[in-house]
């Protein structure tokens, strides 16, 4: 028999600290100085790993400065190409949301103030390595110089559409890229990409995995499938978490994020788990090439939380000042991702205001000019191919049902 | 009498019993502070509080497993699944466990959860937001499946499931929260305002699981549908100059047979209409009752029309929804033969 | 030649696709040193290794979303869901994923995984070990179902799957992995050993999926089964005294269609026959096909013999069971129409 | 760009160190002594509270003594109640495991080693506190004085069956014992539980909640189901992990328990897990205490790890002989519940093997006894009831369909 007194026993629902009409309220997230964590050795077993899922690991100090054991000593020119890339990703977002206001495309979803986590880890990871992405690491694209006209010509399902007007816009395929075609069915990725890096595993191979959730998708089964299997069979995957605080109007709160951090979760399956300024161009790219070294020497995969902010809204289907207050984003602790890195590469006098500027001229003409070349190509409404073609690919060849019902369509 | 769409029908509906029994929580992704996606639960936390109204992870398995241990503690949960397409996650808390536990435990245990979930296509929604997976639960046994054509009987229906004390699916067309629609997408929406069911009782009202609706009645042959599809079939019907009888099945399981059999053996001639794919959809179920009941008044086979063996297309939603053309070439060919 | 029982068969079949194919993976709960709690991948891991035939996590969910994700690399995975009444936790990947995945990419995208699991009842199993789900998954776009009746056809079959580039549901009755069973269960188990079927070759063969085997000729009425009930339908018939067409379905989708209607369209008379409950199983598909592919040729109204739409009683298998005093009876109703 | 040079990567397919044939080796299991590990408040940090997830929780030391800050110090009339139910557990397994030989039930599963999880727990928890079990608690049935006669009748499928035949024998339910409906598909119980302890909460009531997995279970979606919505709800509820090395033919390295401990998997949670010598029952019963407390004074819930070890086959379907050595059980190094509390009960001088001996003979008869009123209501092959109840709680009412197939069956 228990010895406690009977308590009446409470229901707890977790809250954020502000919602609208009050002032934004971050005074809970404490925000650690750049450089205090060391680099430990990728084959560090995970009792020794603890402070790298609790901390926060960051590059970039309050003067601009890279410091610390995590740097990854990133020449000038690399540098400036991530800057470029962050920058052309949000340009490029911009111009597809406008292109939903106008009609061109039933649907967008910006990746504003995560720029850093998909352009960095897509340059720290070679391009062979295959990415098993969510719908909001455009910026993994636009790092591997894929054809931001392919990406236009699928959002508007138009006759250049590689995936035929299958699917809702942003859920990209790009074989070519080592891209997985994105689910609209969140997670599924993740225990697929354990299982192809258990598959390159067992052919000696030297390619790796790597895949993404947000913060509010932790919660789904897979997410604890991928990091079971993960353990067990020691695959060489990175499995991501992208926590940019929001899933749809939920906090991270309701994730689970209010009771411990998303890296940690690692910990209990005996895997190393680093959280990481996802704001922090340097920091993500430094623990991306920790975990990839560390999964291409056999040592076993790496779970990393990049805690972000999600600046724009869920989706253009979504109006955030119903849930959050009024650019909230201002107030967030770790800045943005592109500023901090433009303000690095001038302290270091690798670049200048003026640069910054033409860079912006130049990238928004380029998206420009691709725009002009794909809704030459047709937008929203343009049908991408023959009707019939929805019945190409639900099998390799078509069964007689489906060669009767394309029939049945195309006599109407 | 007010004038409430779909979703101001359903709202009021959880309003309402949850101010009847205090037993009654509602909760899903997005549905507390936010009221829902889809707005469905928009001020039910303000008015019952957080514990009443709540956000869930996203864990559809999660959040069907902690409303079973609910409903057998005694709540009667109503729980939300944003979209009916990403009810496979949970779909072993469903099949396995709501369905099966009165039974297994020979009715010492029981878990009267509704599961309330948005369903259908022809807003843009892909392929992953525009599925209709009714007739899966409607070959599990222990469920009850019911889906709603208006407003009024959103509200009367889903009165009755939360109240029921089987565990019911019940889907929402999304197609049709703001208005009917009857496939003519070209045409401006029609609000529910404008139409008489449109006109919903603010107060308390239910209407019983099992009982179909006879929304035309005709002589000439017999259309079963349900849910978005019962605009369709009524446009149809008129642009086909055909006297169909058509019926609103309401309730798939358990179904309103006898209405159905007096109807076709009226009529000998039958037609069925749903969105979901073909093959071993709900129609198949239909289309073998009539057979097993009316095959000696059948003066014609029966026919299907439904959605493609594919999944739904973004770029070819209007190709894939069996819209009025489709059902006007199907009621010629049926009154034909 | 070789006398094998359908384990063996099976065990035969995996055997040489990795035998020819190194990307060939065969895994599951249990399968691995152990060789599966039916014993179909004994032996394997000691001849092929153990990182190609071995255990995986108790997660059904898991391990399909693996085969996934092999797939997609260039294996071809076979994947043992250890009882068919637990592929419901690997649902979602099922058919939110494997199913969609070559058409949502348009086809830059593939994974030929083949899904192995023992289904159906009659060895007291209570109803967590008894379920007949097949249904549901050729309801699913993208899936192709196959279920086998003996060990010749198991292994056929099973070599086609594995070899298909498509994903195929591959469902085992376990009832007859030692035995045929006619329903009889009062009756000794016959072993394959003295039945045709239990012939099998030793080496490399395999049976096209979509082709169905007509497995006793006959005139007065046509008899659809598949896996056990195809036995149950033999005995049946012999029983009634009737002279049925038995047709061994063999793969429910796609379906040989063909095959079926010239039967149908001959008898006049059509009988389905499955162990899965009634309402919204693959019977209702059986019967609107041939409702609608034969309806003037039909003499009497499609009669379906099927599990109760209750979950498997423990207790009451044999009551359950659709044995062949229900067949009998159901023939004589279908003959004096 | 990955600075590693590329490796050949290679699958890693965990192994146990033992197989048939083989001698057992339980050297890679470390054994922590008795009473080392602090009893910390209950509402500790999870932070602090990583030793116990690591480490052991263990009473009983080599010289039967009863050691330490866990202590739970109980009577010598509740030890002696816990040998009692222990060992009628034992017994009672015994007894139907022959039963099931003899062709009078088509299946059984003992819990034969692992007695103290169950008893302890049971013993531990107030009586309406509810149980969420695995089919191999049965000891909680026993410890809470539940009529085997009627458990044997389930087993039997008789007409005393209260379940009315519909289950496999051992998926018992008892709900006057607070005992929930056994499922046969794992885990499907745990955010049930978690389900039922927000209900609780939700209600203000004092009665927390219960559940219980395997080792191997905790692979399933549904263990992460429960402990995501656990802490973010922080519902009132117990989540035991009964570890007993083996999920049929698979050693629990292969769940994930090679890389960590199943204890630790809470953390990444921010919950407290213990880790139990689950063959100690004093450890269990302290344990439980401890994270019963915590529910009921709202501080949350708690995951605890039985280290135990399954000494029978895993069913009568079942032959260990195929995957792992003959007897490896007598070489479990955390020896046998009922020997030890046995022993510790005669170090203190409160218990005899005389005695000891003669409680044997009175369970034995008894147990011969009540197994004796049971088969005379009959046992596998007497039917529970009619047929037709078969149609019965399919639904509350019957609809038309159920009628008119009942009316089917009765007409043959
Ligand atoms: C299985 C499933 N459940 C629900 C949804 C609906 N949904 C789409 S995005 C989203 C929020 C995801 O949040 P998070 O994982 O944090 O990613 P983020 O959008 O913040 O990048 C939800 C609930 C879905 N797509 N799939
Ligand atoms: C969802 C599901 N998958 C598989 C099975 C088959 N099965 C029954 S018991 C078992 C092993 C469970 O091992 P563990 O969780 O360690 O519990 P233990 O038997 O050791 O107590 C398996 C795989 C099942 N019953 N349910
Ligand atoms: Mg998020
Ligand atoms: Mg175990």
């Amino acid at each position: 028999m228990s010895e406690t007194t009977p308590a009446r026993l409470r229901l707890h629902i977790p809250e954020p600290k502000s919602r609208p009409g009050e002032t934004p309220d971050f005074s809970d997230i404490r925000v650690p100085d750049a450089g205090i964590l060391n680099r430990p050795p990728v084959d560090t077993p995970d009792e020794h790993m603890q402070d790298f899922a609790f901390g926060l690991i960051r590059v970039l100090d309050e003067n601009h400065r890279a410091v610390g054991d995590w740097n990854p000593r990133l020449s000038a020119d690399t540098l400036r190409a991530g800057l470029r890339y962050m920058l052309l990703t949000r340009v490029f977002d911009d111009a597809m949301q406008r292109c939903q206001r106008q009609g061109k495309t039933s649907f967008y979803m910006k990746c504003t103030g995560e720029e850093a986590v998909a352009v960095a880890q897509a340059m720290a990871h070679d391009n062979d390595d295959m990415f098993f992405p969510s719908y909001r690491q455009q910026g993994l694209l636009v790092a591997r110089d894929w054809p931001l006209v392919d990406l236009m010509c699928q959002i508007f399902n138009n006759p250049r559409d590689r995936t035929r007007g299958r699917q809702l816009p942003v859920l990209y395929s790009a074989r070519d890229a080592n891209f997985f075609s994105i689910s609209g069915n969140l997670g599924t990725q993740y225990p697929q990409a354990v299982g192809w890096a258990m598959a390159s595993a067992y052919k000696h191979d030297s390619r790796i995995a790597a895949a993404w959730v947000g913060d509010g998708t932790t919660a789904e089964a897979d997410f604890h499938h991928a990091l079971t299997f993960a353990t067990v069979y020691q695959a060489p995957v990175i499995l991501n978490v992208v926590n940019n605080q929001w899933a749809i109007s939920s906090y991270q709160g309701i994730a689970g994020g209010e009771q411990s951090t998303f890296a940690s979760r690692a910990l209990g399956y005996g895997l190393p788990g680093l959280r990481v300024d996802g704001n922090d161009f340097l920091a993500v790219y430094a623990a991306t090439l920790w975990a990839a070294e560390r999964a291409r020497t056999n040592a076993g995969p790496t779970l990393i939380e990049h805690f972000t902010y999600r600046a724009a809204a869920h989706s253009t289907s979504d109006d955030p000042s119903g849930y959050r207050p009024a650019d909230e984003e201002k107030s967030w602790p770790l800045g943005d991702p592109i500023e901090r890195l433009k303000n690095h590469l001038i302290a270091i006098g690798e670049w200048s205001e003026e640069q910054h500027e033409a860079l912006g001229v130049e990238l928004r003409a380029k998206v420009k000019a691709d725009l002009k070349e794909a809704e030459s190509f047709g937008t929203l409404g343009t049908l991408p191919d023959e009707p019939r073609s929805m019945f190409d690919d639900v099998f390799k060849d078509l069964p007689w049902h489906l060669v009767e019902q394309r029939d049945e369509m195309e006599k109407l | 009498m007010a004038r409430m769409n779909m979703i101001q029908a359903i709202n009021s509906a959880l309003d309402i019993t949850m101010g009847r029994d205090p037993n009654v929580l509602v909760f899903g992704e997005d549905v507390g502070y936010f009221g829902g996606v889809f707005r469905c639960t928009a001020g039910l936390q303000k008015k019952y509080g957080k514990t009443r109204c709540f956000d869930t992870p996203i864990s559809e398995g999660g959040l069907l497993g902690a409303a079973v241990g609910m409903g057998v503690y005694g709540l009667r949960p109503v729980a939300e699944i944003q979209f009916a397409d990403y009810i496979y996650p949970a779909f072993d808390q469903l099949v396995s466990e709501l369905a099966r536990l009165r039974h297994r435990s020979a009715g010492e245990f029981t878990a009267p959860v509704t599961v309330r979930s948005p369903c259908g296509g022809g807003i843009f929604g892909g392929q992953t937001h525009s599925q209709s997976p009714e007739g899966v639960f409607t070959h599990v046994c222990g469920l009850k499946t019911v889906m709603p054509s208006n407003p009024f009987d959103a509200k009367g229906l889903l009165i009755a499931a939360i109240e029921d004390d089987d565990p019911v699916v019940f889907f929402e067309p999304k197609r049709i929260y703001n208005g009917p629609f009857d496939g003519h997408h070209d045409k401006p929406l029609q609000p529910w305002a404008t139409h008489p069911m449109g006109e919903v009782p603010d107060d308390y009202y239910s209407i019983p699981l099992g009982k179909a609706n006879v929304v035309r009645e005709g002589k000439d042959c017999t259309i079963l549908a349900y849910g978005t599809m019962v605009h369709v079939a009524l446009a149809g019907t008129e642009e086909a100059h055909v006297d169909a009888e058509v019926i609103d099945l309401r309730t798939l399981l358990p179904l309103d047979i006898d209405t159905i059999v007096q109807s076709v053996q009226k009529t000998g001639r039958c037609l069925i209409l749903h969105e979901a794919t073909k093959t071993s959809g709900f129609g198949a179920e239909l289309m073998s009752l009539v057979q097993e009941h009316c095959f000696w008044h059948l003066e014609a086979p029966i026919v299907r029309v439904t959605g493609w063996d594919t999944p739904y297309p973004h770029a070819f939603e209007w190709h894939y929804f069996p819209g009025p053309k489709r059902l006007v070439k199907a009621l010629q060919t049926l009154m034909e033969n």
